[in-house]
């Protein structure tokens, strides 16, 4: 039995719960095991938001605060910066040979950050994954697509087609969501008002930063878990 | 239903106690004109009650009940009070379940009345005293009258707690000295018939409980407005003679002094216009049959 | 005490007013229960707790659902709202409050629907004098109650507290451990509960988030099949809505006042929702497979758990697997009817029973406890509350201390 | 654990309920006797013989069967007579369940929240229970089991009465004929009535009707 965790820390309204739900639902297009679980307090916009997606190789029981990840993603500077996460620092947990990847252009890690990463031979990939929203996805409410296709691209959990898959599902037809994730649904089916549109823009979105991980992580000695 | 099913399995009849054996030869279950006139000549839906002797609340029981104008699909919501006391000897389907979420309970059954019963004009009538009303109450009453719940709230105000032994309510006069109120209710008496039409009632009464006829009117009034228009409420003054230190005797006098100029129970209604029209167009209708009737029973004579 | 009743054919009394085979207005057919799950295809689908409650809800042929938005199951009550648009029921409303919510679906129940609500953490609190008014009044109405934290300081997270204070309510209380569970539940639910030797409330509960807000994988029965409506006239008391001769009782008579005082009435009466509960196993055994399960009991160690603590437990188990400590796993299904006499066979060998649980009081510890030779055998925990999660490695951690074994500290 | 049995009392101040002690209620085509689930026919036989032996042996039809709710009632009010004359047995009524005021006439009518006084005023032995909502009948059958030693019968339209020292399920009209074929097959074979002669009273809107006239 092989199973990654994958932890995600964001911010209220970008999307992290939906990277979750959208890395385990290809992941089960795919024919593995997988669950994904939102944990969130009672702000909404702008207040941390996490969500835990986990992958395996048979069925999957464990459910709740992902503890001890393999993989997390940092959706936004001030999951560092400002602590806005419900661990600290945010790797805590992270386990031997793990992988992180933040959304940003810099390095955001001390010294410190990086002695005991290093430690635990856990890689860290700075992806600017708003950056490529923006560009690609024409909106930054697409950072959740660049991170989750980067995600793919480094640790081969799910296939683009799967994604593609995943994306059509949760986009494609009527989809049950807190409040203020519809609103943002909402927000972003204005701004493309064709779905097709939304869809394609979003994949795209998501293939390019799935080559920039593939790229990156072969340049690394990356020993993370397989599933 | 479904009068007809008021009736004793002929096999049977003979062992049934004469109560019910009355019940099902005079009852005026089917009868649309009856009223509180039936009183006394017919077997009344109400057996003997257990509230104190002279107590008006027995008395407002008894018009009650001969005034529904269909006892045979009505069901009462009470709560709890002294008239929990009386619910078990009525002859009408009848709940009680907690203290102050009457409305609550028949906004569910009425609802489920009509979805079970699309055809059947089902009655859902609420009777409760001020405190579960208006206090502890207060929020299932008023908000049953936003969602314009079409049942009819009865509240039997006796400006206090009675069946706990005289405490003050929120349909207390200011200044009345009784316990919990040691010092006098220092508070105007809150006033319900206001709030009940500002929250959406389409037919409001305030009246006392000395006049049989004015009674049997409001309630009809009342129940035909929840049939067809939306809420309605009444309030019946029904003094708690134990309480206030009245004798047995001196209910009646208590509620004519109230009702009168200046008094506090003086009578009054608040009408929508539809609910008017409605009443009048009722008023016709009963106007008409009654006189046919009268000709019909005349041409037999002759 | 509790007789272990044998697993016969399956009998459970479906509505007589319906026939099996005829169409609901949704173009649905009525199935009888046992055919929906033991005989239909079912096709796994990847949904949320919420989405599961839907569901299920959109199977069951309701009368009148009422709302009110309390996280996390406001979610699953909007849901219910969108198919009520739809027409999968007849009534629903949003209500001004649990205790309102509570008393709207008791008037709906008592006039002849099937009834289902949903509440969690506070709003089960405030709904709480409900509870025992439904189960007196035998009125079996189903509430689905999505477990958060009741105290102060406020949490919305997953804490299993408010199901201590629905065991003595007269309910039967389930505890769902996933949204396969919560599915299986709602549908069954109903079955058991409206039997007229039963006929009393269910609360079937399950923890907050971790089932309402995780996707996962289910198995649904087609969409084109649903349980046959409530028969309302199937009751052990009479119905509030004069379609039967004016029964002179309240359908909760004040038995206790002057004259007509009979206490043995109220001693009975309560008694008689005692029995109904008790009944309630002869139902639930063939529909839910047993009120346990167990994964080799027969171990000297054990964990006996209920909701998400069994998933945390399973995964506890393949760790200590990998080192070659092996334990057994006793799941409750049903903690209203508590499965006291299969809980006694189950941890007859036991040396070690563990007993992890998402509250801080460990009410199920206390419950295993109560009926079992050499209690002492009981450890109550692993705990967490308030929210926290409850990794598998803390319960490895904690068996592997309490068998005096070396362990390394958990690293955070 | 050995069986629960559901005998007559006077078994205690507060009796458990037979379901808290572990019985459980007879399956389609099965009865209970005493807290063991029989055969259903074996059960009709019983109900014969503890008419036939018994003293006071009587019928407490309830609401379901004294109102007149469709034809289908009136058929089994007729057929609970037929039984009552074959027995012979009498017939007191629970004609509602409320709590009676401002007093039981005992030897006239039975209610389910005091059940002993009729019990103890008429002698009553053996007893049924035919048309009783299930709830009030298992209120009714303990209290009884409670605080007198009359043997309890139910026959009921539903799952059965494990309150009761003996029950019938899915009570129909065919199964209170089926009590009637038993007692009239008992007779057949030399089984006597033990009861003491009576006269079933009979009530009209007046009252008790004096009977001796005739």
């Amino acid at each position: 039995m092989s199973r990654m965790n994958i932890r995600i820390s964001g911010l209220g309204g970008q999307g992290a719960v939906t990277a979750a739900h959208l890395l385990a639902m290809a992941a089960n297009r795919d024919g593995r095991f997988s669950i994904s679980n939102p944990f969130f307090g009672a702000e909404k916009r702008m207040a941390p938001a996490e969500s835990y997606c986990r992958i395996g190789t048979e069925r999957i029981y464990d459910r709740g605060e992902l503890v001890f990840p393999d993989v997390i993603m940092v959706f936004h500077a001030q999951v560092i910066t400002m602590q806005k996460s419900y661990t600290a620092p945010f790797y805590s947990g992270i386990k031997e040979n793990g992988l992180v990847i933040i959304n940003t252009p810099t390095d955001l890690l001390n010294k410190e950050d990086h002695q005991r990463l290093e430690d635990l031979n856990v890689k860290v990939l700075n992806h600017d994954a708003t950056k490529l929203a923006l560009e690609i996805g024409k909106t930054e409410l697409s950072t959740n697509m660049a991170m989750i296709g980067a995600c793919a691209g480094v640790t081969n959990i799910v296939t683009i087609k799967a994604l593609d898959g995943a994306l059509q599902e949760r986009f494609g037809k009527k989809y049950v969501a807190s409040g203020g994730t519809a609103t943002l649904d909402e927000a972003i089916k204005k701004k493309y008002a064709k779905k097709e549109q939304l869809l394609q823009a979003n994949m795209d979105t998501i293939i390019e930063s799935y080559r920039l991980g593939k790229e990156w992580a072969e340049k690394q000695d990356l020993k993370l878990v397989e599933v | 239903m479904s009068k007809e099913k008021i009736q004793i399995c002929e096999d049977l009849a003979d062992v049934m106690p004469p109560e019910y054996q009355e019940l099902v030869a005079t009852a005026t279950y089917g009868n649309q004109d009856r009223g509180w006139k039936d009183i006394g000549s017919s077997k009344e839906l109400i057996e003997q009650h257990s509230l104190c002797a002279g107590c008006p609340e027995s008395i407002a029981f008894r018009y009650i009940l001969a005034s529904l104008p269909a006892p045979e699909d009505t069901v009462f919501v009470g709560s709890t009070g002294c008239t929990s006391l009386v619910f078990p000897h009525v002859a009408v389907h009848n709940i009680h379940s907690l203290f102050g979420n009457q409305n609550a309970i028949a906004s569910g059954l009425k609802r489920t009345l009509k979805s079970r019963f699309p055809d059947v004009e089902k009655d859902v009538v609420v009777l409760a005293g001020d405190g579960a009303t208006v206090d502890i109450g207060l929020d299932m009453t008023m908000q049953s009258w936003f969602r314009l719940e079409k049942f009819t709230t009865i509240c039997f105000d006796n400006e206090l707690y009675a069946n706990t032994g005289g405490q003050e309510s929120g349909l207390m006069q200011k200044g009345f000295v009784a316990k919990m109120a040691p010092k006098g209710k220092n508070f105007e008496k809150v006033r319900l018939a206001e709030i009940a039409r500002e929250a959406g009632c389409a037919y409001v009464a305030v009246l006392t409980v000395s006049k049989p006829n004015r009674v049997e009117q409001a309630i009809k009034n009342a129940i035909y407005v929840a049939r067809e228009v939306g809420p309605s409420f009444v309030q019946l003054y029904t003094p708690c003679i134990l309480e206030i230190g009245k004798q047995s005797m001196e209910g009646l006098d208590e509620m004519k002094d109230s009702e009168t100029i200046g008094g506090r129970f003086v009578q009054k209604e608040y009408i929508t216009d539809e609910a008017q029209k409605l009443l009048d167009s009722i008023k016709e209708e009963t106007k008409a049959r009654k006189k046919a009737a009268k000709e019909a029973k005349k041409s037999v004579n002759a | 005490m509790n007789k272990q009743v044998e697993l016969k054919n399956k009998r459970i009394i479906a509505s007589k007013h319906v026939k099996l085979g005829q169409k609901n207005r949704m173009d649905q057919t009525y199935t009888d229960i046992n055919d929906i799950f033991f005989k239909a295809e079912q096709t796994p689908n990847f949904l949320t707790g919420s989405e599961v409650i839907r569901e299920a809800i959109k199977r069951c042929s309701v009368g009148t659902s009422v709302a009110y938005p309390i996280t996390p199951q406001s979610e699953a009550a909007a849901l219910i709202g969108e198919i009520y648009a739809e027409g999968y029921l007849d009534e629903y409303f949003r209500g001004e409050s649990e205790f309102a919510v509570m008393g709207q679906c008791a008037g709906a129940a008592f006039g002849g629907h099937r009834v289902f609500t949903t509440t969690a953490g506070p709003g089960t609190l405030r709904a709480m004098e409900n509870f025992p008014m439904w189960a007196g009044a035998r009125l079996p109405i189903q509430v689905c109650v999505t477990c958060r934290g009741v105290n102060s300081p406020l949490s919305i997270q997953p804490d299993t507290l408010e199901m201590y204070y629905l065991l003595e309510t007269g309910m039967l209380v389930w505890h769902a451990e996933t949204a396969q569970d919560l599915f299986d539940f709602i549908m069954k639910g109903f079955i058991v509960a409206e039997q007229p030797d039963v006929h009393v409330p269910i609360a079937v509960c399950c923890d907050g988030f971790f089932v309402t807000h995780t996707k996962d994988t289910v198995d649904l029965p087609p969409l084109d099949l649903t349980l046959t409506p409530y028969d309302p006239y199937q009751n052990p008391q009479p119905v509030m809505d004069m379609e039967t001769s004016p029964i002179r009782m309240m359908r909760d008579p004040f038995v206790m006042k002057s004259n007509y005082i009979s206490y043995a009435t109220h001693a009975s009466w309560q008694q008689e929702i005692k029995a109904a509960v008790e009944r309630s196993r002869k139902h639930t055994i063939p529909l839910l497979d047993g009120l346990i399960d167990e994964y080799n009991a027969d171990r000297e160690l054990l964990i006996v758990a209920s909701g998400t603590a069994v998933s945390q437990s399973r995964e506890a188990i393949r760790l200590l697997e990998e080192e070659g400590i092996k334990v057994g796993l006793v799941k409750i299904k049903t903690i209203r009817p508590f499965p006291t006499e299969e809980i006694r066979r189950v941890t007859k060998h036991a040396k070690h029973i563990f007993v992890p649980e998402f509250n801080v009081v460990g009410w199920l510890a206390r419950e295993i406890k109560a009926i079992i030779p050499d209690n002492e055998r009981v450890y109550v925990g692993p705990h967490v509350c308030g929210g926290m999660t409850m990794p598998s490695e803390v319960i490895v951690e904690q068996i592997k201390i309490q068998l005096g074994m070396e362990t390394t500290p958990l690293r955070m | 654990m050995s069986q629960y049995q559901v005998l007559p009392g006077p078994e205690a101040f507060l009796p458990p309920a037979a379901a808290s002690m572990g019985n459980v209620l007879p399956d389609p085509g099965e009865a209970h006797i005493e807290g063991r689930i029989v055969p259903e026919d074996e059960a009709y036989e019983v109900f014969a013989r503890k008419v036939l032996g018994a003293k006071v042996p009587t019928i407490f039809p309830g609401p379901l069967v004294l109102w007149k709710w469709n034809d289908h009632v009136a058929e089994k009010a007729k057929a609970i007579r037929e039984l009552a004359n074959e027995a012979p047995m009498r017939i007191i009524p629970m004609a509602d369940y409320r709590p009676k005021y401002p007093k039981i006439e005992a030897a006239v009518e039975i209610n389910p929240n005091h059940p002993n006084l009729t019990i103890w005023h008429n002698k009553i032995d053996v007893c049924i229970f035919i048309g009783v909502h299930c709830h009030q009948a298992n209120l009714s059958l303990k209290i009884i089991r409670g605080g007198t030693n009359c043997y309890t019968m139910a026959m009921c339209a539903m799952a059965g009465h494990e309150d009761a020292c003996l029950s019938f399920r899915d009570a129909d009209l065919g199964k209170i004929r089926k009590l009637i074929d038993a007692v009239k097959k008992l007779k057949s074979e030399g089984v006597e009535s033990q009861a003491i002669p009576f006269k079933q009273f009979k009530l009209s809107r007046a009252g008790l009707v004096d009977q001796s006239a005739n």
